[in-house]
């Protein structure tokens, strides 16, 4: 069998949250690659939306930004950022968003705005972007960092995009639509419960309970039926490779 | 542009580059650079590579942005540098998400006293963005109150279009992000093209422009104006120079060695295309795609 | 159509017809009445011909517009009869100026529950509809408070574009009106078109795409789906009939007895077209004049 | 000299308060002949802009609606009513508008919606269209009607298109722009003194004072300097019947 690396392992579990009806709101990098391995799998016909305004996108190749031309070539549909926000996002016509994030808590609340305080930062991060509106209008949110104490944290230090807030009851009374749906690290997969709290789904081959509870800077909840992550195929490793990233250039390196 | 620029900003003032991502007028920035342009307020939803290097020279004292980064690749140095130490100098930022960053200027395009959009519930940024504000709804239905943003008017903003007419009426395609409503919200607008086209090109598709040149104040025909950003159908964004300012950009001094070099040391964007290797220009070249022509009818 | 028609839309629902003076789906509105749909709440800004048959024809219970006249000819007859004598039946109405209508569909398709506009003040709007309201500006520049109008959601719009392709994404040309908004806020979308074209066609040119195939429900493909109001680049208005239609419309037998011949007299668009005089089809059609193509560049 | 109709005189009045660099937003009609003859004597740059969202329209031929082709075909620009409302009308792009309207106050309010009660009226009139908006945020508005004392009563029976409301103070207070400029009639040309009431500055030939007075319903004010309109010049009717309407079907019949 194939040796993989995590990123690779990543990026096939992403695509398995895709359905072929969906409509995605795609980042670059690994949330790329997953839309991309779903829709040449199990899911041709997804719809692919980025946040510059690109409606149905069919990329030829590895989009190198959310702006890049290929995008915009040969899409469904190119508009401005308003419409794409607003007639698409805020209505609701969106059924899953992909977020990463340099903090995440136990409810799924994101920080990707800075390290520290606010007014004076140790870390000053890129800031949202469209994360923030992602994450309050899709239906379902999928997260995917990399699994650390310094990640997760008990509370993050901005919420820039909205998870369950204070819970998933707390996330409905603010009138916020679906919420966050799984969480996809290098070491676990997690989904949220019916109170909102993140709990761990699955291990990935080779990693312990006790590591996914040292890396998590909370107490955090194994399922009762916890299992196994799948690893990726021989034909989802041979796509990546061969076909979405030849380069490497987001695959390559953390073998 | 030389002209252009120095008629149209001066300092303290807020000013817009426009593009999402793609479109990016570098050689206005470049432009500003040289002119040595002090204490502006920069507006933009992606700062990019444009506002790192303008903030390294010193132009800037404010940022108001959604997202701080360097495309595809990382984070923007020089902007870290000046919100993380202070250097060149200090930088105050007003920060939003861009669907609210692209509301404020949808604000001002319309005239309108705020917007309201389904963003920052549950957020951290109401509490430390006092513009965001929430607001009751007097109706029955949907939620009892909104976040609003109040409108935001560059003093100027300088848009690039692919072609225009001598009037500035231009013709966007591709990603135009939330150039649009900043041209309508802007004071001044400074149009800048890849080519300047007969009037009859841009009256043959009306729908096309997105820009009408009663908005504009000043047009200039700059090709290769957004390089090493990218205009859909005329050249690819050159990945390369965003890689390498990656590491340009890892200390101050190498960032102003390499604005000595790449904008004081050229007179205007002719030179700086010069200045690049012929094979590296050439191969940012896309193959020819025409769109299927529309019939608008002789009426 | 009559298929599309008939999966979409059930009696009681509120139906939008879209165009603004441009593109009118009349095939659509002649196949309803044909239906015999009863108790429908017509919305469009100017209910123009199409809805004044749909009134005459007891379509409809209630209508929500901006403007109710024979464009450019006069008022609209039988929109009147049932207003000021319930001829064939009462008719309510829910009324606004055009950017109010049109503000309505924007929050229906950006879901909002409400969107602010400078309109209404020192009017008699807001003394007659509820729906019209004002909301304080929680910011200290410009007014204190403002008008807002909360979102319209119809249950089906029709909307009809030049061209599209099989999944329904259609490019627009000419005047668009309110029809993309009402599409997008509508939950069913019919999608009639003058002629259906190969993917290629529409993928070439994004920019164009303003309504996709994702929100579309059923596609019909349609020539002269929009006569006696036109179709740009295709036919012009056949203004002829507009001005035919006071006549026409001077009594409610009169116009029953049109409904006979030229809606229930005909199956459907093809027999109407047929019936029309080959010469008044030529003379709607005006000279080729194609746009200038852009290059969207194969990357 | 040769003869003219008070349509005719009322179409070069129009004109008249046209200047070269203004953009105006035109109804059919009156209006366009208006516009398009201060365009070919005065005014060759005038702006056209029509509510069906044609933006420096550039007609070929007279349109028989303000949704015509030939508005859109060689325009400037097109764009969705959300669009030409809010971008232009709205943000104060629009210098001058022409109104027309079934009843005119004194402070120039205008009723185009209905004749007695909202709710059970005795004539349905087809309502604003644009007309509240174009009230509303053009600088100027010039009001084009016939005059009769029913079409200028004491008090309108709905305010469709507010004018300067209760008094050039309330319209400044109410926050709206502008505000009426001039009325032109079949007998006068008024304007709008410093409390923004209606005035007469300008008798058309043949009408006497008493013919205003009495065709006024209300004791309207006359200007110190009451002067004679000027009527059409040879050149702006020989425009208007052999250029602008030589079907004569704004301008014919009412001769």
């Amino acid at each position: 069998m194939t040796a993989y690396t995590d990123t690779e392992l990543m990026i096939a579990r992403a695509a398995q949250e895709l359905e072929n009806d969906d409509t995605t709101l795609v980042g670059v990098g690994v949330p790329n690659l997953a839309c991309n391995l779903a829709k040449r799998t199990h899911a041709p016909d997804l719809e692919m939306i980025y946040e510059s305004g690109t409606i149905g996108s069919n990329p030829s190749r590895l989009p190198l930004s959310i702006g890049d031309p290929v995008l915009a070539t040969n899409a469904r549909s190119v508009v401005p950022m308003t419409k794409g926000f607003g007639y698409y996002l805020q209505a609701g016509r969106i059924d899953v968003g992909f977020l990463g994030g340099a903090q995440i808590d136990r409810w799924g609340n994101i920080n990707s705005t800075v390290i520290g305080d606010y007014d004076d930062p140790t870390v000053r991060l890129p800031g949202s972007g469209g994360a923030c509106e992602i994450a309050s209008n899709t239906d379902r949110t999928i997260i995917i960092a990399p699994h650390s104490r310094r990640r997760f944290p008990p509370e993050v230090d901005f919420v820039t995009s909205p998870g369950y807030v204070g819970g998933r009851d707390n996330r409905a009374e603010l009138g916020l639509r679906g919420g966050p749906e799984a969480v996809i690290t290098d070491m676990a997969v997690m989904h949220f419960d019916d109170d909102g709290e993140m709990t761990v789904d699955s291990i990935h081959p080779d990693v312990s309970k006790a590591d996914v509870a040292e890396a998590t800077g909370w107490d955090i909840q194994f399922a009762s039926d916890l299992d196994e992550t799948r690893p990726p195929t021989e034909d989802e490793i041979a796509l990546i490779r061969n076909e979405l990233d030849p380069d490497g250039v987001y695959t390559g390196g953390d073998d | 542009m030389d002209d252009a620029i120095a008629r149209s900003i001066e300092d303290g003032q807020s000013v817009y580059l426009g593009g999402f991502t793609h479109l990016i007028p570098f050689a206005a920035g470049h432009e500003i650079i040289r002119q040595g342009y002090q204490d502006l307020t920069l507006i933009r939803a992606t700062p990019d590579l444009i506002y790192d290097q303008m903030i390294a020279a010193g132009c800037a004292s404010a940022v108001t942005f959604s997202y701080a980064g360097n495309p595809g690749v990382g984070s923007l140095r020089a902007f870290r540098r000046a919100i993380e130490d202070g250097v060149p100098n200090e930088l105050s930022i007003d920060e939003y998400s861009h669907f609210g960053l692209v509301s404020r200027l949808e604000a001002g395009a319309k005239d309108l006293p705020f917007v309201p959009l389904r963003s920052y519930v549950g957020s951290g940024y109401p509490d430390h963005n006092d513009s965001i504000r929430m607001v009751a709804n007097p109706y029955d239905d949907d939620v009892d109150e909104i976040a609003v943003v109040p409108p935001l008017r560059p003093d100027v903003a300088v848009v690039r279009a692919q072609r225009a007419d001598d009037e500035g009426n231009a013709h966007l395609w591709g990603i135009t992000g939330e150039m649009v409503e900043a041209a309508f919200a802007a004071d001044t607008v400074v149009l800048s093209v890849e080519e300047l086209v007969d009037r009859d090109v841009i009256r043959s598709d009306p729908n096309r422009t997105a820009i009408p040149g009663t908005i504009v104040d000043h047009v200039v025909e700059e090709p290769y104006g957004s390089h090493p950003s990218y205009a859909q159908g005329y050249y690819d964004r050159d990945n390369v120079a965003y890689l390498e300012w990656d590491e340009i950009s890892e200390t101050h001094e190498s960032t102003t060695e390499w604005l000595s070099e790449w904008v004081h040391g050229v007179d205007g964007r002719r030179e700086y295309v010069a200045k690049l290797e012929t094979e590296r220009l050439l191969d940012l070249q896309p193959r020819t795609n025409f769109s299927t022509p529309i019939d608008m009818g002789e009426y």
